[in-house]
């Protein structure tokens, strides 16, 4: 019974969703004269930007992505209140599995890399691929590393949490700037510059490197709450 | 000019993440800077609207960009309405909720007020933003933090209610996100008075699907029938005052997005129709569920779902009338159901079962939180004079306007319903003796929460005495709702203030 | 430009199979490394759709830390779906 | 039949199939943690769906190099892959929620298994 019902719900569900996306009429009736063409030409013209996801996802869209950041502390928050223990000891790292010495040797040899792979990701965020999401989790990729490799590396819970705080504000305190330089919250208000040139696009690349400290630092501090919950 | 709307969301936000900051300084900070904040939301919201009502609606650019290509958010009569509503209603939790786990851990503390205060936020920001995906940005974060507000406490049942609430949450949101591919696909844009403006150049079939994956992404926010299997479970786990902040604050941003694209995104013949079922539904499931159950905050759950219900029903009429019952049972229900859970959660505080037989001759030892619920119970119920009859009989002349017969007969037996149910609990309240055995150890309220069930007690007795100091205020925002050309026209003709 | 179909039409294939085998596999550390081959095959088909951002994206977040946290959560939890299908 | 159209197909189909299969998982599996796999397969159904929305035939990446400035015509739709980055965050927000919920239901209940978990079934 339950699985006859089961069936029928995804029958009608992929039915809807054939007919809409398997239908040749679909890309056929398609408004291309969407937002999409005045995004690409306002990037190069205006903010002087390369890349044109960055300037949608900081400029054009930015209102996202700062909501976007919130829902990312607010799940870090919400593991730390969901994990909570009632005498506040931190129990003991979950081991994956012991780390040989090849791996630690080579985790120290590597995490200096992953660390500044990261940082250059979100530095050049606004000429080549990636940005503050990208870099940001390279970053916590390389904490991570690091955890699994040593047992007893540590993370000052506060320095992240500062950390992570400071971004925060520093992200909606460049809106509010905007706010009160040029009119409108998350505005870019500061020159723009040469395309292609590291220093262009004004606030961009200021907020999505913001944007990469608080998502590293945020991700990081999810991952070593989520370690230490052992059983 | 006081202020922006953009403030609504930016001010919470930063404050959530100067929380942590402040708590390493001064433990006690975690508590005011929330109750801070929604004092001067309440405050900020108050003056924008007074503003809206004698000027012109509000239309928020945000970053430079005018609106087919930017955010922008929408601060007219009818969001300024709501959201005015949404801000007090979450001073008043803070309020009630100002002594939580003091003393005890301050860890737990911090949490709960950093989602206290960004669930109230994300609420406004559904209601106030004028485009879908950041609609759905939105509700992700009321999804985070009402997911992490029902599992609070450890020791009881909340993390099942939680692992509910958030697999419902996470599908609808899924849907949600394929509705919003479709119409981007579709006519290129995310902006909302823009999609209005081109969905007739929109193939119906495509329309049609679009629409029931968006009815299905925002059901769960606004409790509609299938989609509400969370709510009893959530309302009953989660602490006391968070079941007041869902039915009263989350639950209306739910409405409110639903209603928002019913009446001004798709607008093709028949959806009013659609509402009037799914609100028929809901309602009846919702008020025979309610007649069986033995546990307070669960019996106070399904009526909060059945009043969303008769609100579907009262917007799906798609009158003036219609309307402005519907915004005026919001208004009341916004403002009574958070008193009953408050004072509810008063007079069950020392269990944690929460059954009905428990509060038996309460009235004795806690007499004013008896006497508030009461008042409570008889405004929600539709006695005059308390405020819930003057909404109850703009519904019932609107129905009877549109010559709906049966919905006029439904609505009045499922009065009855209401009735019995509220009278079994007031039965069991007052004319019961205590009895050490079944009852639970009567709890000493706390100076600010009494002061916040009075507040609310005396906003119910004047719209009960005075309804027209509020007719005025939803008669407006009725008028902003139903006049779609002009919220495009809004929306659109603002092209002044984009940079060059 | 077949040769892009031939990639395109080989990343779907594996995306649908291990989907399915992620959905049927009862040992749940196996289900999961399906589902970082599924993130993985994601990758590169966004790679090939011309969305570097989002290939990245996914290759950091779906790959390597969802991935991680589901490891972690059976570690502390149990690693099959029934306790029969334990060897 | 031409490359684009194919592609096309072949790229929505396998969306729709993904999201399909990701819910069957979810609606039917007995045990916590596949449910929750089933959610996140549902999640790259739909991001594969909406980058298959952007792509246009013979499309390069939005991005300017030096000496591009014109290729606009050629590129694809920035907007979905914004769009994308953001849902792909959210989600794992939401996964790890959820997952931190499931290991605080084993703490309770010593099982994953949805049937022994009172007031978990529906």
């Amino acid at each position: 019974m339950k699985k006859a019902i089961v069936i029928f719900l995804l029958a009608v569900f992929g039915f809807f969703l054939a007919v809409t996306f398997l239908d040749p009429d679909f890309e056929a009736e398609r408004n291309h004269n969407g937002v999409k063409n005045f995004y690409l030409d306002k990037t190069v013209s205006q903010l002087k930007t390369a890349n044109t996801v960055t300037a949608i996802v900081v400029n054009f869209r930015g209102f996202d992505t700062l909501g976007e950041v919130t829902v990312l502390f607010l799940a870090a928050t919400a593991l730390g209140s969901i994990l909570f223990k009632k005498r506040h000891h931190i129990g003991d790292r979950t081991v994956l599995m012991p780390a040989s010495s090849i791996v630690s040797a080579g985790s120290k040899l590597i995490f200096p890399a992953i660390i500044l792979l990261g940082a250059y990701v979100f530095i050049h965020g606004h000429l080549t691929p990636g940005g503050g999401f990208q870099g940001g989790t390279i970053i916590a990729t390389g904490f991570l590393l690091m955890l699994i490799a040593y047992r007893d590396f540590s993370i000052s819970h506060n320095v992240l949490s500062v950390i992570e705080s400071f971004a925060g504000i520093g992200f909606v305190t460049f809106g509010l700037l905007g706010f009160m330089n040029g009119g409108t919250f998350l505005q870019n208000f500061m020159g723009t510059g040469v395309l292609n040139d590291l220093i262009s696009g004004g606030v961009i690349p200021v907020i999505y490197i913001l944007v990469g400290f608080k998502v590293a630092a945020e991700l990081t501090g999810l991952i070593y709450t989520i370690l230490h919950e052992k059983g | 000019m006081v202020g922006s709307p953009v403030l609504l969301i930016a001010i919470p936000l930063l404050a959530a993440f100067l929380i942590p900051l402040f708590g390493m300084v001064w433990k006690e900070s975690v508590r005011i800077v929330p109750g801070l904040v929604l004092a001067y939301l309440t405050y900020l919201s108050a003056s924008l609207y007074i503003e809206v009502i004698n000027t012109d609606t509000i239309v928020e650019i945000i970053a430079g960009w005018r609106p087919p290509w930017g955010i922008n958010l929408v601060f007219s009569p009818l969001t300024g309405f709501l959201t005015t509503i949404m801000t007090f209603m979450g001073f008043i939790v803070w309020l009630y909720s100002y002594r939580f786990k003091r003393n005890v851990e301050f860890e737990a503390a911090k949490k709960y007020f950093i989602f206290l205060m960004l669930l109230v936020a994300g609420s406004v920001g559904i209601v106030i933003t004028g485009d879908i995906f950041n609609q759905f940005v939105f509700i992700e974060i009321v999804g985070i933090s009402a997911y992490a507000l029902t599992a609070f406490y450890t020791g009881r049942d909340s993390a099942e209610a939680a692992f509910k609430y958030l697999i419902m949450g996470s599908l609808s949101a899924s849907a949600l996100l394929i509705a919003i591919i479709i119409i981007y696909s579709q006519l290129g844009t995310l902006n909302m008075a823009e999609i209005a403006a081109n969905i007739d150049n929109m193939n119906p079939y495509y329309r049609i699907i679009a629409m029931i994956f968006f009815i299905i992404g925002i059901g769960v926010e606004a409790e509609i029938f299938p989609l509400n299997g969370w709510a009893p479970d959530a309302y009953t786990e989660a602490p006391g005052p968070v079941g007041g902040a869902f039915s009263g604050i989350v639950a209306k941003a739910g409405i409110y997005a639903m209603v928002r694209m019913m009446f001004t995104l798709f607008d093709i013949a028949g959806p009013m129709k659609i509402l009037i079922v799914i609100g028929l539904i809901t309602l009846i499931v919702a008020e025979t569920s309610a007649l069986r159950q033995e546990k307070l905050k669960r019996m106070l759950a399904y009526s909060s779902i059945g009043q969303m219900g008769l609100v579907l029903v009262a917007f799906g009429m798609g009158t003036k009338a219609g309307v402005f019952a519907a915004l005026f049972l919001m208004l009341n229900h916004a403002i009574t159901k958070p008193m009953l859970f408050l004072s509810g959660s008063f007079l069950t505080f020392n269990t944690t079962e929460k059954y009905i037989k428990q509060i038996t001759g309460m009235a004795k030892k806690m007499p004013v939180v008896s006497i508030i619920f009461v008042l409570g119970a008889l405004a929600i119920t539709g006695f005059p004079p308390f405020s819930g009859f003057w909404s109850k009989m703009a519904f019932l002349s609107a129905a009877a306007d549109e010559n709906l017969l049966f919905i006029m007969a439904t609505i009045l037996i499922i009065s009855i319903f209401e009735v019995v149910y509220y009278f079994r609990v007031i039965n069991r309240l007052f004319f019961f003796e205590y009895d050490d055995k079944i009852s639970v150890e009567p709890h000493k309220p706390g100076f600010n929460g009494m002061i916040a069930l009075f507040v609310l007690a005396f906003i119910v007795l004047m719209i009960g005495f005075y309804p027209s100091s509020v007719t005025g205020f939803i008669d407006l925002a009725a008028d902003d709702l139903l006049n779609t050309h002009q919220y495009i026209d809004k929306v659109l003709q603002l092209g002044q203030t984009i940079i060059q | 430009m077949n040769y892009l179909l031939f990639i395109i039409g080989f990343l779907l294939l594996v995306l649908i199979g291990t989907a399915v085998y992620a959905v049927r596999q009862r040992d749940l550390l196996y289900a999961v490394i399906a589902t970082g081959v599924i993130s993985l095959a994601l990758t590169a088909l966004f790679l090939v759709l011309q969305a570097p951002d989002v290939a990245l994206t996914e290759a950091a977040i779906g790959v390597a830390l969802t991935t991680i946290i589901f490891i972690i959560t059976i570690r502390n939890t149990v690693r099959y779906e029934d306790e029969k299908d334990k060897k | 039949m031409d490359t684009t159209e194919l592609i096309r197909i072949g790229v929505y189909g396998t969306s729709i199939l993904l999201i399909l299969i990701g819910l069957y998982a979810v609606l039917t599996k007995r045990s916590l943690i596949k449910i929750i796999i089933g959610l996140s397969i549902i999640d790259g159904g739909i991001h594969l769906l909406l980058i298959g929305i952007g792509y246009i035939k013979d499309g390069t990446a939005p991005i300017f190099s030096p000496g591009s400035e014109n290729a606009v015509a050629r590129m694809v739709d920035p907007v979905p892959q914004a769009l994308v980055l953001t849902a792909i965050v959210i989600g794992f927000g939401v996964t790890a929620v959820a997952l931190s919920l499931v290991i605080r239901l084993y703490r309770h209940h010593n099982t994953l298994k949805i049937d022994e978990i009172k007031n978990l079934k529906w």
